[in-house]
């Protein structure tokens, strides 16, 4: 009965988004039900106003880039991650096709290079595969673009001649562009690993640490709904995940829906633990975009914990 | 153009310039509309319009359509409504409520005339992260970034209708020895009224971008919600679909604040 | 016989009254005026004077009847007609010059013959020294004026003034008579002159119209006056034949006047 | 000796002129008018008479001296008078009715009493059947009685009349003077009261100050009017005591206007 | 409260309820900034107030000094402003045009009044992605945002505005031959002024938001930019400098408008 479940706020910072699927998809599934939670999850226009609205209090917790755990540490504020449902961080790096003659990062170099907003995870997502490359990051035109329609239109129209972008997006554009170039695509484990060197962790659940601590028991609920969720996408073809979606979030195109889906597969993780090489690589690659977080010495311990995740592998039989 | 409004006896002469008959009103606005509608569909056909961003006519009415039938939309439009109307009246009444005050106040006026100015130019937009702070993700939110729109709309204009007082009518009702209190309801308010209806046009729309653009920035229902969802999923048909229907609604609201106009002005010679 | 300045055939005025109903103002009014006489207008207040005037103007058309004006149906605004209106009329946000000048403005009149013209005919009502004063600056015997300057200016083949001179005081009046009936001599233009002033009535007209009180006002009598010009406005009010008009129409008046107050007075 | 209900000491008013000047239009008047007198001001148009009953109204500071009313100090609106202006003051959002009432519900009368007390003013100036008029809806003439209702309503004790009768008919306006005096004898108030008719002047006032023509405006004279009371206001103008008066005033005024003329005219 | 403005020549009377004196004013305005200010820093200080998300005047004051020095926040200004004024002029132009148009063509204005309405009702933060399909992320799709802000304040109050012409004047106009584009220039345009201006003062604010909205969806310079920036690192005392300094600039904007409104109604009795 829906009078003993205890509500749970989640702020999803664009629930469109591939990357934040999990979330939406255990509601779906019932996974949040079945261990005795009610989700009320609302939709933000981005990760920060997701990350405010619960530093503010009118969310409980974020589902969000586990990078702006890292970023908020320079503010001074502490904001912990319990579940890693992405394993892969899935930032395309795409040109444009009415651009040509761009083969490299070296070739963008005076270029306008479209991200979701200035100062989001794709802007430093741009500068770091830029700096990686030898490149000074200042020498190409940052414009923020958004993450859907918008930056396909401008990706179509070549109102920018690159662009960082996330699925669904990436997919429209490979549907309607079948030569795409993609110049980095960490939806692959084999790029992800090029560019960071190991797995690079996207979304996350973080909260508060003692809205965790005062709320052991739900976070253990939301870490259990989460890792069983993740059995289950794994256990099931995109096509079944796809008929399972709400249709506001599938959108009017199943099939394109479908073919996004399936080149994301790789990028959720089966067991939602974090990785703690990927989590130093996220400061690693803050601290070297912004000298303000290089300064806070982000403490990585605070920034993830994997105790919830882990108890929850552990009741499922799950080995890591 | 006449004088005044005559009654037309029948037997009567052809009178010049007249109001413009309703049915001709009704069918030429149904023409623009079906023009507009023919000529987005066919462009839509003929690939001069990209249905990816901007849909098509026909889709969309099967979508709106849809959402009639399943009533998916209908809580979604209740809460949009809720929080725009809220909106529209607590912007109002303190829009009304400030530029009596200021009008009649005149230090308080030269003081925070500025401050009013700057609060003005502030993007809202930007600010509802600190609105959602303040007020929640819920319905609260919305209403104030509302507010923050209707507010400024009705109160310059209700400022500046208070000003516009016949200065012969005013003195009369004070030699007449109307208080303060009674100038304010008999003299001012009604004088300001035109001032303040047209304010209301403008505002019934403002009301309802806050709480749309509310939903979008951040919601867990709403129309701004449905469109933001529709967004991120390159659904536009949701999108125009979403759009169009609210519109609809304020045009039924605005009606009704025409029909009060009307009613409240019925003391204006016609022109 | 000459066409008319102004013909009026069978005229009905109504106005739709607040409860929904129909009030009569002007019943079945006929009145030819012919071009150069010098027509003034007098009845009861609230008799349907100015209603008369708003038609001859064209910014009223009657539910019934037909107007012509030189012969011609008179559609929309008449074009030959000046016109002195009862209220306030100057434009607030214009001075007293460029009140004065507006119709010469619009004629296209160049803006330096315009402004001469103008100051003359501002010095004509008085009003030197407050050419560039904002109509709201002066007072209500000074805006009058001004109007009169301002309708006067343009020449219209036909005049029509709405007690013109009732907020002057007795010689200011006396003046602006003069110089109407200067004015009138000069180029014989046609007058519809309405006054409460029975005196000013038959010192200024060729010819006297009584309105009957209203509703349905119609005309209760039309009285040519005979008296020798050019008059002195002054001088005339002695005259016999002027004193024994006036017993005849005042009589007439007297009639409607109680009439009129029957019905609403007390 | 009792207080004068107003008291007018060296009174001087400038107004600003658009080129940043100063127009001093009453220059050091002083002014006694005694409780229960009736006072009729006459001047050339333009001369400053509304300015003068704007300052006894309060509405309008004077740059020197001092106005007193009923011996105390007036400061902000005079609350014992009662003000009929010279231009259109009706409540244009309100009835005919509504406008009568208006003082009366201001002070707090009930509305049942104000309505039947509104609806016997009306009726005085012959305005019943228009009760539920708004007032442009209505002629000149009529919107003016109606204001003389709405002012004369409230009774006060200091009555400031500015040319109420000038857009009446001859007849309507003997019967609104009758109901003036009749009312002024029932119950004396202090009446200042601006016209242009001299004749009218006479017949109702106790005292008549003519005022000179501007700029800087002085008390030109200040005739007493010792008439027989009550006044019959028809045919008092044949008493010969009048016509003797009315020759004196007139003399003095005509000085004044030709002076005025002088000034501005030609 | 007094009829007129008098010439105040020193031994003169006191004047009752004057206009309040400006030394009077200047020095409550900055009492008032003084309070608010010490307010904001106290709280900041004694931790009423989060600075993380409300920052710290102290902060902001400085971190508006680094641009100032810097230069950086130069060229950003600059762009936004041109779009501000451009939205401005543009919104104004053609809410005036449609206005004056829409007042004085009966048919035109019954036919197209729902279809206003309805874009009125439109909650343009959404549509800006179809802007920026139009117009593309450069200056224009911000100056078509404002335009859109600022277009339909101006028009409903120029339409209202056009409606309250004292028919008398108007016919008096008319009687003296004016030709309907005198009657347009010498009656209505005037008539309507203080309504326009009335709107003036609400829309400038507005197409100042229009811009900054649109360059913080998708820009590449503009204060707009700059905010969207610092919010999506947290960085609070950015946030608010650029909100201040681009209101401080839209007060100086203002300014100047109400200096023009004032000359351009010098005709008006002062109340
Ligand atoms: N626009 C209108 N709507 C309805 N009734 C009107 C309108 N204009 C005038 N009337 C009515 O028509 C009648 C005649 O008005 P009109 O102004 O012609 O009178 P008038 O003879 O000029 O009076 P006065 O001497 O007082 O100016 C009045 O009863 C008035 O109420
Ligand atoms: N608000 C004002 N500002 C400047 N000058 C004014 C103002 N009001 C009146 N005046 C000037 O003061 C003078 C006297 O005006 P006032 O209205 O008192 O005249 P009046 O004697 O009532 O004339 P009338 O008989 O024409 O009504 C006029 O010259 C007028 O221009
Ligand atoms: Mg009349
Ligand atoms: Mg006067």
């Amino acid at each position: 009965p829906a009078a003993d479940l205890t509500t749970i706020r989640v702020a999803v910072g664009g629930a469109g988004c591939l990357c934040y699927l999990p979330t939406m998809l255990a509601e779906q599934i019932g996974a949040y039900k079945k261990n005795g939670l009610a989700v009320e999850i609302a939709n933000l226009k981005g990760g920060s106003q997701a990350l405010t609205a619960v530093l503010g209090g009118s969310a409980d917790v974020v589902s969000g880039y586990f990078d702006h755990t890292v970023v908020i540490q320079a503010k001074q504020k502490v904001l912990t991650a319990f579940v890693a449902y992405d394993r892969l961080p899935g930032l395309v790096l795409a040109v444009s096709p009415k651009t040509t003659g761009v083969a490299s990062l070296k070739d963008l170099v005076g270029k306008k290079v479209g991200v979701s907003a200035p100062g989001s995870s794709t802007d430093f997502f741009l500068k770091y595969l830029l700096r990686k490359d030898g490149d000074d990051p200042g020498s190409v035109a940052v414009i923020g673009v958004g993450l859907d329609a918008t930056a396909v239109a401008a990706m179509e129209q070549g109102m920018v001649d690159a662009a960082v972008m996330l699925d669904p997006a990436v997919t429209v554009l490979e549907t309607k562009y079948p030569g795409l170039k993609l110049l980095s695509d960490t939806r692959t484990e084999a790029d992800t690993l090029r560019v960071f060197g190991g797995q690079y962790p996207g979304g996350v659940l973080y909260a508060p640490p003692d809205w965790i601590a005062k709320h052991e028991k739900e976070t253990q609920a939301l870490a259990d709904a989460m890792v069983e969720t993740l059995q289950w996408l794994h256990a099931h073809s995109p096509e079944e995940i796809a008929a399972k979606m709400p249709d506001e979030l599938v959108g009017p195109d199943k099939k394109l829906y479908v073919a996004a889906l399936k080149s994301a597969m790789a990028m959720y993780s089966p067991t939602g633990l974090m990785d703690e090489k990927g989590a130093q690589a996220v400061i690693d690659l803050f601290s070297q975009s912004d000298p303000d977080i290089a300064k806070a010495h982000v403490d990585l311990s605070k920034t993830y914990t994997n105790r919830f995740a882990a108890a929850a592998d552990a009741k499922l039989g799950i080995k890591n | 153009m006449r004088m005044s409004r005559l009654i037309d006896d029948g037997t009567s002469v052809a009178v010049t310039s007249a109001k413009p008959r309703l049915s001709l009103v009704t069918a030429l606005q149904i023409l623009v509309f079906v023009v507009l509608v023919a000529a987005w569909q066919l462009g839509a056909a003929l690939g001069w319009i990209d249905p990816f961003f901007f849909s098509r006519p026909s889709d969309i009415a099967a979508k709106i359509g849809e959402w009639l039938v399943t009533g998916y939309l209908w809580p979604h439009l209740a809460v949009t409504l809720t929080e725009a109307l809220l909106a529209f009246v607590i912007g109002t009444v303190s829009g009304v409520a400030c530029g009596l005050a200021f009008a009649r106040i005149e230090l308080l006026a030269a003081v925070f005339d500025p401050y009013i100015r700057i609060l003005n130019a502030l993007p809202r937009v930007i600010l509802a992260p600190i609105l959602i702070l303040w007020f929640g993700l819920g319905m609260a939110s919305k209403v104030a970034l509302g507010v923050t729109l209707v507010f400024f709309i009705v109160f310059f204009n209700t400022f500046q209708g208070i000003r516009e007082v016949d200065p012969v009518v005013r003195n009369n009702a004070r030699m007449l020895q109307a208080s303060d209190r009674q100038l304010l309801r008999h003299v001012y308010l009604p004088s300001a009224m035109a001032w303040i209806f047209s304010s209301l046009h403008t505002s019934i729309g403002f009301a309802l971008v806050g709480a749309v653009v509310g939903e979008y920035i951040g919601a867990a229902r709403g129309i701004g919600y449905v469109v933001a969802q529709a967004q991120g999923v390159f659904d536009t048909t949701s999108v125009f679909a979403g759009l169009i229907l609210t519109s609809a609604v304020v045009l039924v609201i605005d009606l009704g604040i025409h029909r009060l106009e009307r009613h409240l002005l019925r003391w204006r010679p016609r022109i | 016989m000459t066409t008319p300045a102004v013909s009026c055939r069978k005229i009905t005025v109504r106005f739709a009254t607040p409860s929904g109903g129909a009030h009569t103002v002007i019943g079945d009014i006929s009145l030819d005026v012919e071009d150069g006489t010098f027509v003034a207008i007098v009845g009861p207040s609230g008799c349907g004077k100015s209603t008369l005037l708003n038609l001859v103007a064209g910014l009223l058309q009657p539910q019934l009847g037909d107007i012509a004006i030189f012969g011609e149906p008179l559609t929309g605004i008449n074009r030959h007609a000046g016109y002195l209106f009862q209220q306030d009329a100057l434009l607030p946000w214009r001075t007293v010059l460029d009140n004065v000048m507006l119709g010469l403005v619009f004629r296209g009149v160049p803006r330096d013959e315009a402004t001469q013209r103008a100051r003359q005919w501002i010095a004509r009502v008085g009003l030197t020294g407050f050419e560039d004063r904002f109509p709201h600056l002066l007072s209500g015997g000074m805006r009058k004026r001004a109007a009169i300057a301002q309708s006067w200016i343009v020449d219209p083949r036909i005049l029509l003034m709405d007690e013109p001179f009732s907020a002057l005081d007795v010689q200011t009046r006396q003046v602006m008579e003069t110089e109407l009936l200067d004015l009138w001599q000069e180029s014989r233009r046609t007058v519809l002159f309405i006054t409460h002033d029975l005196e000013e009535a038959i010192a200024l007209a060729d010819r006297v119209v009584v309105l009957s009180a209203g509703p349905a006002a119609r005309i209760k009598g039309d009285y040519p006056v005979a008296l020798a010009r050019p008059r002195d406005v002054a001088e005339i009010r002695l005259d016999p034949e002027f004193v024994e008009l006036y017993r005849q129409i005042w009589a007439d008046l007297r009639d409607e006047v109680r009439q009129s107050q029957a019905q609403g007075f007390r």
